[in-house]
């Protein structure tokens, strides 16, 4: 007998659904801005098409792989709800209506396989990377999903509810989980031409800066969202969340500042990244002064961590390993010693009196997690390299992707074309395509 | 008939201008452009590698005049342009055959 | 006698209200992104103009001809509100606050107007446009809305609460309404010069999504905010939202894909912007599915639709009737098929089981909506045109809006001003203005 | 006895904490935006700084400051609350828990520094601006919200609870605060290098005006969500900023096209910006009509003051004082005249029969926190100033401050760069960092 | 050999373009630059303080070709890029010592 | 004194310069461009309508040198730049009558 429907932890979850879905254009935006000017809409593009594809493979039957009943012993969820079965105006799951709850995981589905694209940028076909978000979806999300946040539900996930591990919002799942399905892919891709020999500034930082601000106020309703409740519980999660991404912001400037002479733009956001996904799996069992040490260590270490593609140069490229892998481990660590009653009403980390139990089975759920994904990521990639092609050729690579695969450019900026070019005589006039017969095809620019 | 053309930092073009000005220049064309040479770029960290960017920003300044007013102008640009430190640029001077008004045609010294 | 205010509902109205105000500046970029350079300032004017100007409108007397008791058999409303007279701190409409409701309805007037102003981008005199939109939104706008969204008291409205056609967000108010008008106004402007054989590329893409990115995420708020309340309708509508919208953007993709050879961003948040309006008349009325089904159509459909205007030589410049205009019929007539009594609670569609007669209903709110608009609307433009002027002259066209009509440009990012130009002795000092006596008034740069 | 958690209030205090703190990067983009090319970086860096410091500042004391039990007679709170004791997951502040109001209230503290900022941007160094703004929360914000916002609990804050003045949303505490603030800092730096010589143009508008638009979406949750609960009294306070907001952008802009021949998109947003500012501490206390003449008389007042610099020769460079400043002052004094009984329950202004009190009250309350924020800024940026150092040198700045404080540029837009440059062997290889022994250390581009 | 550089009013691009194909000159290269001479600056507005921007966006067109056709693509371009207001620009011609073709290492005429 | 000045595709850049150093050669400017000859732009679909975009990216590099290292540099850039594909630009010799170095006011070889 499902329960009633709380008005105010509704209103909660549909605002928080949609600040989440606001991360994935955030997340564009920060990753197009990184990129060379040449590459900006394949990035672009990269991330919307998850918000498309995932949510079309939600409705058929993510949703019910993530949140359906016990399958293969709880490996994942049966079919039960496929193409939205039971998800209808009036069925409910704890207080809020079912289609809530659907639609506000719909989005760490779609944005998680959004993350993982900055690890290739530059150099993936983007019809691979379109059969590798619906494969990856499938084989890696949803089981994770259904480990950790099936929990939600009050039994099942064997992650959280029976190892009882503590991630509120998907450090592992989200987090842990791209990053270390980024590190897989981005070795089955292998580096860009020029990896660790030119310069590949971000093209436009105040769009990188944007995206960031987007992906920051998206995250309060991630993690205090995560929630599902509008409380004291939300309160804290919201708190903790923005306490963490600032202290990683001075952890990562005060590095940088010391290591390289300049405090950098690139350098501020990096560390709010990193500090929000430090927090995602913790904001919901440590006091604000735990969340201010846990974006701290998260800045510092991510800092660090960003620079190791370069000594063992994997090509990692916009750092998805770096800061979602790194700072997700972190994260779940970190609750390990940093846990608190007064937050969780019982579990306790080491710094708290509670000894290593807890801390145990966070590397246990950072274990599973970060194994599972990374073989099963390293296979599917593998296999779309295969069957589909998952890299461009060389020269299209040199040339830029945005004119090659989305036949645009990014910026028209100048006076030249003000005038310039003309319309093809084309299909809408005559139905078929035509070119003026007289000239050849034109090449590409390079 | 002499086209001079001026490769000066970007901070420098108000007092390029104002010393043509004054030496009675009421034209000009500048073009963005970069370049390097004795001065090198600089270097860029970026989240943990340090890149060095060659190319330092520069404008190029064209400047068409009379044959007898080239070696004035050249001084006056070099002086104006003058900071001290490397990387000042370069001024050279190129022999034109021709110069036309597009708006009226005129052709030339009328030209200028 | 009112009833009592309801705290969770007023929540999710007041968030979605600022949702939907946030479209707008949304869509300035949108819009500003899809311009040629030269004027992209007044396409951001244009839009943010309607936010000023028609706020104004709806305090002085707009909201109450749309929301006011019968006027004329119900044409529109009375000016009993004017002033917002009978919106004060303890009234309540439903189970929110009047002023709540209220400014939640601002805020279609207000978009619904900008989102007009893509037909005739890079055009029109500003000064014809201000005129033009006080007008249209007090003939057109508030008397269409008193006949849909005025069954939101209960009582009234005659298509929605006589006529009993479904249109829970304004996809005959907002959408149709918009691409009708704005085919009209493009009519009546005539097209651009070079308009069928210049290229008028986006000049600035990433700027594009980012508006698409805030429309998509403001959406949220106009859809799931117009069940008025947080519960499972207001569930349902944002998971369809999210559906359609994605499904569009496949659709579109896919064609774009096929007919051209390239997958584009422009065509990623054209569908996008297809499916959110299709789904907006039918969000409330059709299930998952029916969304899946009502975003590809309308992805498919419109991305022909957007190339009429070469075939045909009207001159809609950023689609407003390919996109508002077939998405809202799309919308509107889709319900007739797919509308389930399981969301409506009776209604039903074709496919459901319901007959014609739903199909009927919707297709009169279409004719009756359309018509009136496209006269309306063409007689308001072309009377502008006569007595203000609606259109700039060829030279200043060719110059470009931006300096011309606002005296700025929209970017400045050469090196080649750093140092250069002065501040005139002005008005600061002087008292009036003054300009250096030995030159002559500076010619506009073309 | 703490009271209840009322949920729908607290998802509405949530969202708006997550509204303002959007406000931030809005913020950000929209100074970033006005700054010339060379110095984008630097602005922005500034105010997200504030985010990150003042959220460290405000956890360790600066929560407990501002509200924590009255110390030396009222003048700032004890540190009862220091280290966010006191403020856990059960704990409540009026009808939310205490977290969720900690929270808004950071995001005030966080925005009121960055708002600061503009007015000596160009030309500040970032050490000094870091000290700067730490010691400015601790002894000008901290104080000065005790003695407003304090009273939220409902004792307390003189200037709110004992002189009875009215501000709902900050119009002292941020924004009379910051423009006062802001002049002081702007006469200690002195004027850029260039000023009222070089135009120093907005290098990309389409930034500022989407910077804009953030703030504006964002201030709803600044003067609505300052009701601390979601009903009657939010929904007027709603309402009321997009009245004031509208008024202002058609006030400054008609302003402009008198004096100026033309309306421009900055003026645009300048307006908006200035009937937010001035109907941040009316909003709760006038009708949507007395909100309409606050803008109006906001948008051409501030319209006027921006320019008082030119005249004056103190360097705002991005109109502090003349936004912030003279409009909270135009908000708090037309309080004084517009506030009806209709809306705040007794207290009147002369218009509405209440005769000079309440104006009195509020000339009080400017001159109380203009009085001391303007003399303790001033002290703070000498002192920093010399211990410190504020200003960078004179060619650091004709050079901008990107590259030379950062280490980086805003754009790469260019093809220069596509093959060009190379990264240096350095510390990731090494572990230190090293040189090419054979050539000099870079020089600085200027 | 000849090098024709005109500086033009940008709008203007596109009928100079058809005008030097109708020459039969299938190549040219364009640069952006900004420029003053009689035409001044516009003035632009800023919350209050005028300022007068002096430089005006031009784009500089560069067409090599052979000796004999230097005079007639000079008043080709003369031609189409005039409006007859202030401002429509220069054109001018340089003499050139060797061209080569990248693609190929033809030289001189064949280059182009 | 001659003026070397190479219009060719963006990507090269970096090979022309290694090329220009490994000769001795330390210093250029380098401008944005684009041009067309017998290489034709891309054709770019907007919402169903094909444009065809007429202008390439190019980068134009000018390099001053001694008399008797032109014909030298022309190789050594033509070499570097060429891909053998169509749109590889052009490389020209203009004669330069003086040179100074903003910095010093050394003239003639002394500038480079
Ligand atoms: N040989 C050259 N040919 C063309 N431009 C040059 C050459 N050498 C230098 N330049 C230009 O002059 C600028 C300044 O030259 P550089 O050698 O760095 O400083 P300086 O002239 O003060 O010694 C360079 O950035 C480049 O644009
Ligand atoms: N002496 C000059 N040297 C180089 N370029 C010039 C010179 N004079 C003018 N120009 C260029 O020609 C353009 C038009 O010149 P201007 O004197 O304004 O108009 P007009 O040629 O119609 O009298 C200028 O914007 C500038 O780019
Ligand atoms: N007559 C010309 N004058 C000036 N620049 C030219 C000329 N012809 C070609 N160019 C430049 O050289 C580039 C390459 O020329 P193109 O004819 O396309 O290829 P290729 O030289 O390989 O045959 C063009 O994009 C243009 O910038």
């Amino acid at each position: 007998m499902p329960g009633d429907i709380n008005g105010a932890d509704t209103a909660w979850v549909l605002i928080s659904a949609a600040l989440v879905m606001l991360m994935i254009p955030g997340l564009a935006l920060f990753y197009g801005g990184m990129v060379r000017v040449k590459n900006v809409l394949n990035m672009l593009m990269m991330s919307l098409s998850c918000l498309a594809v995932v949510t079309v493979v939600w409705v058929a039957y993510g949703y019910s792989l993530a949140f359906g009943p016990d399958a293969f012993g709880g490996l994942i969820g049966t079919l039960r709800y496929a193409g939205m079965a039971g998800v209808g105006v009036t069925d409910v799951t704890g207080t809020i209506p079912t289609p809530v709850f659907a639609a506000f995981q719909l989005m760490f589905a779609a944005i998680t396989a959004a993350l993982l694209s900055g690890s290739i940028a530059d150099r993936a076909r983007f019809s691979g990377w379109i059969v590798f978000v619906v494969i990856w979806s499938s084989l890696v999300y949803f089981p994770v999903a259904h480990w950790v946040f099936y929990s939600a539900h009050g039994h099942g996930g064997w992650i959280v509810d029976r190892l009882h591990a503590i991630d509120l919002a998907g450090g592992t799942v989200v987090e842990l989980n791209s990053g270390v399905s980024g590190l897989a892919l981005a070795l089955v891709l292998g580096p860009r031409v020029g990896f660790r020999r030119d310069p590949m500034r971000p093209h436009n930082l105040p769009l990188v800066v944007l995206g960031a601000g987007l992906l920051w106020f998206g995250w309060f309703g991630f993690n205090a969202g995560s929630a599902l409740a509008s409380g004291g519980l939300a309160g804290v999660a919201f708190l903790n969340t923005q306490v963490a991404a600032s202290t990683a912001v001075l952890g990562w400037l005060a590095v940088e500042k010391r290591r390289d002479g300049h405090a950098t733009t690139l350098g501020a956001v990096s560390g709010a990244v990193a500090g929000l996904v430090a927090i995602t799996p913790s904001c919901g069992s440590v006091n604000p002064l735990g969340a201010l040490v846990i974006g701290l260590v998260a800045g510092v270490v991510c800092s660090y961590a960003v620079g190791w593609k370069f000594r063992f140069g994997y090509d990692d490229s916009l750092d998805v390993a770096g800061l979602h892998g790194v700072g997700g481990v972190v994260g779940m660590l970190l609750i390990g010693f940093l846990a608190t009653a007064a937050v969780t009403g019982s579990a306790r980390g080491l710094l708290y009196g509670g000894g290593f139990g807890q801390l145990g089975r966070q590397t246990v759920a950072v274990l599973a997690v970060g194994s599972y994904s990374f073989a099963l990521t390293w296979l599917i990639a593998k296999a779309v390299d295969r069957f589909v092609g998952f890299r461009v050729a060389r020269d299209d690579e040199l040339a830029g992707l945005d004119l090659l695969v989305h036949g645009e450019t990014a910026y028209d900026l100048g006076l030249q074309t003000a005038g310039v070019g003309h319309r093809l005589p084309g299909r809408h006039e005559s139905g078929t395509p035509t070119r003026p017969a007289d000239r050849p095809i034109a090449e590409q620019p390079h | 008939m002499k086209l001079v053309t001026a490769v000066i930092k970007p901070f420098k073009l108000d007092d390029v201008k104002q010393a043509l000005e004054a030496f009675g220049v009421h034209g000009l064309t500048v073009t963005e452009a970069s370049g390097y040479g004795r001065q090198r770029g600089h270097v860029e960290v970026y989240r943990g590698a340090e890149y060095e960017i060659d190319l330092v920003p520069k404008l190029r300044v064209e400047v068409l005049c009379d044959d007898a007013d080239a070696a004035d102008i050249v001084d006056a640009i070099v002086t104006a342009a003058r900071t001290g430190t490397i990387g000042d640029g370069k001024v050279w001077v190129v022999p034109v055959e021709a110069v036309v008004r597009v708006r009226t045609g005129e052709r030339g010294l009328a030209a200028l």
